[in-house]
């Protein structure tokens, strides 16, 4: 299981902050284009901490991890 | 005049031989709206030596609630913000050397102004300008200071050359921002808490307290009670073409440039962005707050007083309504970031 | 007029309905000092229906780092910090009916306005007051939120009477402040990051969204890069004498009061705390950056340009170089917090 | 063992942000008796967390957990 936190619009897209995956291992890409398909994410640019630390696209994710989905947010 | 710093001087991580410093410095400030106002404004009481403040846009009542330097005349008189910026600085410090241009910073202005800046920050409310600032930033050996915001959210990353992880690091490709102040909103102190974050690493990086400095990525949202660091030491790439081993800057490069266009005699301008094309699905759900949209596989058309704006597929978009490419802009990035 | 909030409105947890409801309200803000100055000028722009605000001291060249609302000029003028707070909101929106109290924020003026207040904000520099907005809170049943800032660091915390353990819950006894402003130093970031917090707290109970406030009580560090949040819930105290279940607010009793007393014909006002005796070798670790103490078993004393200041053991406390009761009230809490 | 965080100026007065106490159980009164007496910690009216989580006076710290020290600060 892992656990996904969502922060900014992705909160309100998804209508939660927070969702667990059910799955033992995956790559950053494979978790991104698993949320982009079934939750209609927007995750183009949208960093990813694993375990708070920033991940790049072919890290592996296993059970038990804990992953944040940050979009750069535009502002100021 | 020391007695104006007392209190600053006690903090022992600044104490006199730091104010020394902040008052020998520079900086340069990219922006004077919301971000741009309250940093602008704790430097320049904070002593800084020098101060540049640079913006293309000028005071709106809808800009009062959040950006702390206008006041209500400074609206109905529609002064440029750099302007409206630097009267209200003056008056809060008269010792500070302030410089204010009406205009919109670009490669070429910040290449000409970064050789003499100690710190570029920046205030900016798109990614177009911030990819062209880390760009210069790195070419240039001058640390400049990420901050952005929206509805109560916020982050800020502090870029150091030849250290950090760089902005064209973190994103990998250019990102497609979710929601600007103009479609999402934004509160007032979502704006106070980057400004504390940035102004708290400029006085860090002035003071030379380098060991410091914030190193992750921190962002928030002041309504959901949220706050989460990340950890980028594992982000520098090799081959990043901003700041790895062979850097070309490509966000300085011509062809990576935002082109704009006035359609004459149509009252149009077509900007054309070179970053990505446009998801019209995403700009729709991101824009739905504006009133109702139009949209066909090849466009997404709406009304936004006084302007039509068509937004297509290809990368293009259509501001009507206006013959002034700067105006156009402007409300470009206001809607996509 | 609407055309103001737009960007605020657009945030959804405030909407329309929530604007309407902002506009309706009162905040007392208590202090005009950093903390005040912020959290005004945040509500003022905001848009709250009326704001009072109430302050004992003047501007002076050393606020200015950190107190937005003032310039060089009200510091040459030495006006009163509720005056020129005043005049600055004006500017900023004519349409805020705002109050100005030149006066000293006791239980009395407290009891006054608290019924007639949605909210009371806590931009005090000491506990003293504190302790007795805490008791004026749940007595009145009014909401308040504790704010306070001190170097790079600080911290905030709703209480909401009936609902959240309250500040007396949470200290137990009255705590002995380990530095102030005067003593410690301030950098202007800390204070917008807890002035941040607690506008966002005051928002969320001006537009009546409870659920949203935040919990427990947050600190932080900016120069040191921490943050951190205490879960409360197992503070609230059913003995608790301020909002047990037999309250008796002790701090609006007069016993418990700060007393203060000119001694004639000395130049001296003496001042006895009710809360602690002084722990004498803790004051001069406090105030060390302020020059030589001398200190023996039963006082230690300094001088404290223009003044001399004895502590003594026993928890009273002599300012010598002023008459003036409220002068020395101001320079005690400035040192002792 | 117990970690102990120290926050604002018990940071200064300690020389340190953090500390660890090789004892298996103590109550939070004894924490602080000990503190203030090894390390002249000045610690009356100063907020202790547990896990993060408010305590009072009488409860039992354990090896392993996570102790803060939070003194409320004044200015304002």
């Amino acid at each position: 299981m892992i656990k996904v936190f969502l922060f900014a619009h992705l909160q309100e897209r998804a209508g939660r902050q927070e969702m667990t995956i059910d799955k033992g291992e995956l790559t950053v890409k494979e978790l991104k284009e698993r949320l982009m398909e079934e939750y209609d994410l927007p995750l183009d640019g949208v960093m990813v901490a694993v375990n708070e630390q920033y991940s790049l696209e072919d890290e592996v994710i296993s059970s038990g991890d804990v992953v944040a989905l940050i979009p750069p947010v535009s502002g100021g | 005049m020391s007695d104006r710093y007392s209190r600053q001087i006690l903090f022992k991580p600044i104490g006199e031989a730091g104010q020394g410093k902040i008052a020998e410095k520079h900086v340069v400030v990219i922006g004077a709206g919301a971000l741009g106002s309250a940093n602008a404004e704790s430097l320049v009481r904070a002593g800084v030596g020098r101060l540049t403040i640079i913006d293309r846009d000028y005071v709106e009542m809808s800009n009062l609630h959040r950006q702390q330097l206008y006041t209500e005349s400074d609206a109905v008189e529609g002064l440029p913000k750099a302007v409206a910026a630097k009267n209200r600085l003056e008056k809060i410090h008269s010792g500070v050397h302030i410089t204010a241009c009406v205009a919109e910073a670009d490669a070429e202005w910040l290449s000409k102004h970064a050789n003499d800046a100690d710190l570029l920050l920046d205030c900016t409310d798109n990614f177009d300008i911030r990819f062209i600032i880390n760009d210069i930033s790195l070419k240039h050996h001058v640390p400049w200071i990420y901050g952005s915001c929206v509805g109560s959210t916020g982050m800020s990353y502090t870029i150091l050359p030849g250290k950090t992880p760089c902005l064209n690091c973190l994103t990998g490709s250019f990102p497609m921002s979710g929601g600007t102040c103009d479609s999402s909103g934004i509160i007032a102190p979502a704006v106070q808490m980057v400004a504390a974050y940035q102004t708290t690493e400029a006085l860090k990086l002035l003071v030379e307290d380098y060991d410091s400095l914030r190193s992750g990525l921190i962002t928030f949202d002041l309504w959901g009670n949220q706050s989460f660091t990340m950890n980028v030491s594992k982000a520098k790439r090799e081959d990043c073409p901003s700041c790895g081993e062979n850097p070309v800057y490509p966000y300085l490069q011509f062809e990576n440039r935002i082109k704009t266009t006035v359609l004459c005699g149509r009252d149009t301008v077509q900007i054309r962005s070179p970053h990505h094309t446009h998801s019209l699905h995403e700009l729709e759900q991101n824009l739905e707050g504006l009133g109702d949209m139009k949209r066909n596989p090849y466009l997404l058309s709406f009304h936004y007083e006084p302007y039509r704006i068509v937004f297509f597929h290809d990368g293009r978009t259509f501001i009507h309504g206006t013959n002034d490419m700067n105006e156009a802009k402007k409300i470009y990035h206001r809607l996509i970031g």
